[in-house]
């Protein structure tokens, strides 16, 4: 009898390991964003036990003592600051049919970045603030800008300064949709790609704090916060798109056209898993 | 148009520190562009701060200056709420000027 | 991985004999065809463009030897694109934070 | 070289030995040209010198004399050789003029200041380096030339594209 019941129980334990075993294995194909912030902050919290969870939108500034130096030094009088009063003028300057952009946007425009890109579900797809400012252009019958030029990165320049400190606050809607456009853009982040067979990752999650050639690299972590940003080797603001688009030349893969599906979609990702980091930009960087 | 030049003069008594940013492309004449032509050279040779209608401050400066250059001093004196007269003049001959109120 | 995809980049073996404008065309063909194949990938390599480029250029000038080499050379980073997107369409959860 | 001008700091020791090979070259010239530093007219043959030794000649017609006295910023490695934060204080007095050279540049003379009477002699700018090089203060006081300098490395950033 014993030997019956004790078979019944190795059964059942095995039927109980079993289960717990499969559970896990579909838990991570479950898309799961909030288990993915959580272990995607306490990773760069672990690497980086000296900073506080803000420093990390700075990026390399907060990586490197004699970087953070020469940041202090431009922030004092920021090269931005034209970009900035470029974005004010012409975020009031009327289009042709009297409206401005603060007629598109809540609140006016102002203090809104943190909330992009969010999915819109008439849409069905994730929108950017670059996009959302192209779309109030051809709404109101103006010519889209360029992603990657001046007027863009003036726009989204003082878009972002309107919002400095607000914590990044993206939401994920309960519509499978959004769930996959972030898994996606999970998905892009940490893909290899070009002849130099780097992913996002390879630099930004292996390797922040250690440079390639002078520059050093930035935390994944808050890498969104900063944008757009004001970069010394452009001599000029550059957006977010242009960002993607030369960051993807540099591993010499052939970019995508700027806010295709897997930009949108990678700034999603990167832009939720930062949740609750303030919004730093413009931002000056190397 | 807004003026190129944005200044901050502010006076802690005995010294008037300022700061002024500049928007100029400051080309040197040695870069060259996308399709591989020389950018002429095209920057600011010297930028002046007059103060009580005397120079406090007076910058000769070549190809060799970042663009939108910046620049920060300080000079014994001024009061708040006086002016400082700023202007430049590039390789071009173009100039722009402003006043700033010593805050 | 990586030793798999610098042995497909290298892949350019060199002609024995003098190539005709027929080989060139082939390689030609046949390098372009990969790197369409990597476009719908969405896993291009700019240094297969600037090898087809080269390829074609060597053509015009009417050097068939270097054209027919540079296009399968060109043809080798196509595929070592094609090999790298549908490797990393799985491999790229090693790296993922959990 | 007196043993405390090259205690600024272990890092000048090197420079140290530049600022004299400085001083080697400018004393040898034919006439004196007039020294643009002397009055408004903005220096234009400084401004064309290939060489630090006639960029200082060109502006002030003496040569340099290293000295502890002025404190020159300037970081080891540039972040970006486009914007380089570089800034000057000294405690040397009745300072008239305040210069930078970049040696490597193209056009050595940088940037070059007038401080009248009452102001304080202390610049700060961002300065464009071509690649890494020795970046020279040169400060005139008491009608006497001084200068420090600091080794600055700057190359290109990104993974090569």
């Amino acid at each position: 009898m014993m030997k019956l019941r004790a078979v019944r129980f190795g059964f059942s334990a095995l039927a109980l390991a079993a289960l717990v075993f499969v559970l896990p294995a579909t838990a991570a194909d479950k898309i799961d964003p909030v288990a993915d912030a959580k272990a995607f902050k306490k990773f760069f919290y672990d690497k980086f036990p000296k900073l506080k969870p803000e420093d990390f939108v700075n990026g390399p500034y907060s990586m490197d003592e004699g970087l953070h130096r020469q940041w202090v030094e431009k922030e004092q009088f920021p090269p931005y600051e034209f970009a900035v009063e470029a974005g004010k003028e012409m975020f009031t300057k009327p289009f042709k049919n009297g409206k401005t952009y603060e007629d598109c946007f809540p609140n006016k425009g102002i203090g809104i970045r943190q909330n992009y890109p969010y999915f819109d579900e008439k849409q069905g797809k994730v929108v950017t603030l670059e996009l959302a400012l192209n779309q109030c252009r051809e709404g109101n019958g103006e010519a889209p800008y360029s992603y990657v030029r001046d007027e863009m990165a003036s726009l989204t320049a003082y878009m972002a300064f309107t919002s400095r400190g607000k914590p990044f606050d993206i939401k994920i809607p309960n519509d499978p949709r959004a769930l996959a456009a972030y898994e996606q853009g999970k998905e892009y982040f940490y893909t290899r790609r070009g002849q130099l067979n780097f992913s996002c990752a390879t630099c930004h999650v292996q390797s922040p704090g250690e440079r390639v050639r002078t520059e050093v690299l930035a935390p994944a972590l808050g890498i969104m916060n900063a944008m757009p940003i004001y970069r010394s080797e452009w001599s000029g603001m550059g957006t977010t798109s242009r960002r993607f688009v030369t960051c993807n030349s540099q591993v010499r893969g052939v970019p995508f056209n700027p806010q295709d599906d897997e930009y949108r979609n990678v700034e999603y990702y990167l832009s939720y898993v930062a949740n609750g980091l303030p919004i730093s930009g413009p931002g000056a960087r190397p | 148009m807004a003026s190129t030049i944005r200044v901050r003069a502010t006076n802690n008594g005995d010294i008037t520190e300022v700061q002024a940013l500049i928007q100029h492309p400051m080309d040197s004449g040695f870069v060259k562009d996308s399709k591989g032509e020389i950018i002429p050279a095209h920057f600011i040779q010297q930028l002046t701060f007059e103060y009580d209608g005397k120079p406090v401050f007076l910058a000769d400066w070549g190809g060799g200056v970042s663009k939108d250059p910046y620049v920060k001093f300080a000079f014994k004196g001024g009061k708040k709420g006086d002016e400082l007269k700023v202007s430049w003049v590039d390789n071009k001959g173009a100039t722009d000027s402003t006043t700033a109120k010593i805050g | 991985m990586k030793a798999k995809l610098v042995l497909l980049a290298l892949l350019s073996a060199g002609p024995a004999f003098a190539a005709s404008e027929a080989d060139y065309k082939a390689a030609y063909a046949a390098a372009e065809a990969a790197n369409k194949e990597a476009g719908q990938l969405r896993n291009q390599w700019t240094t297969t463009a600037s090898t087809l480029a080269a390829a074609k250029k060597a053509a015009d000038a009417g050097d068939f030897d270097k054209a027919t080499e540079a296009a399968k050379e060109a043809e080798a980073l196509a595929k070592a694109s094609i090999f790298q997107a549908t490797s990393e369409k799985t491999l790229w959860r090693d790296m993922e934070i959990r | 070289m007196s043993k405390t001008e090259l205690g600024f700091s272990r890092r000048v020791i090197l420079q140290g030995a530049g600022a004299v090979a400085l001083v080697g070259l400018g004393s040898t010239t034919f006439g004196w040209p007039a020294f643009a530093a002397a009055n408004d007219k903005y220096p234009e043959e400084a401004f064309k010198q290939k060489s630090g030794a006639d960029a200082i000649k060109s502006l002030y017609g003496k040569t340099a004399e290293a000295s502890d006295k002025i404190k020159l910023d300037a970081p080891e490695i540039a972040e970006n050789g486009a914007v380089v934060p570089v800034s000057v204080t000294t405690t040397l007095s009745d300072v008239s003029s305040i210069s930078f050279l970049v040696a490597e540049n193209p056009i050595v003379l940088v940037a070059s200041y007038r401080i009248p009477a009452g102001t304080v002699p202390s610049v700060a700018n961002r300065i464009k380096m071509a690649k890494t090089s020795k970046v020279t203060v040169l400060v005139e006081a008491g009608g006497k030339l001084y200068s420090a300098d600091k080794e600055v490395k700057v190359t290109v950033g990104g993974c090569g594209g």
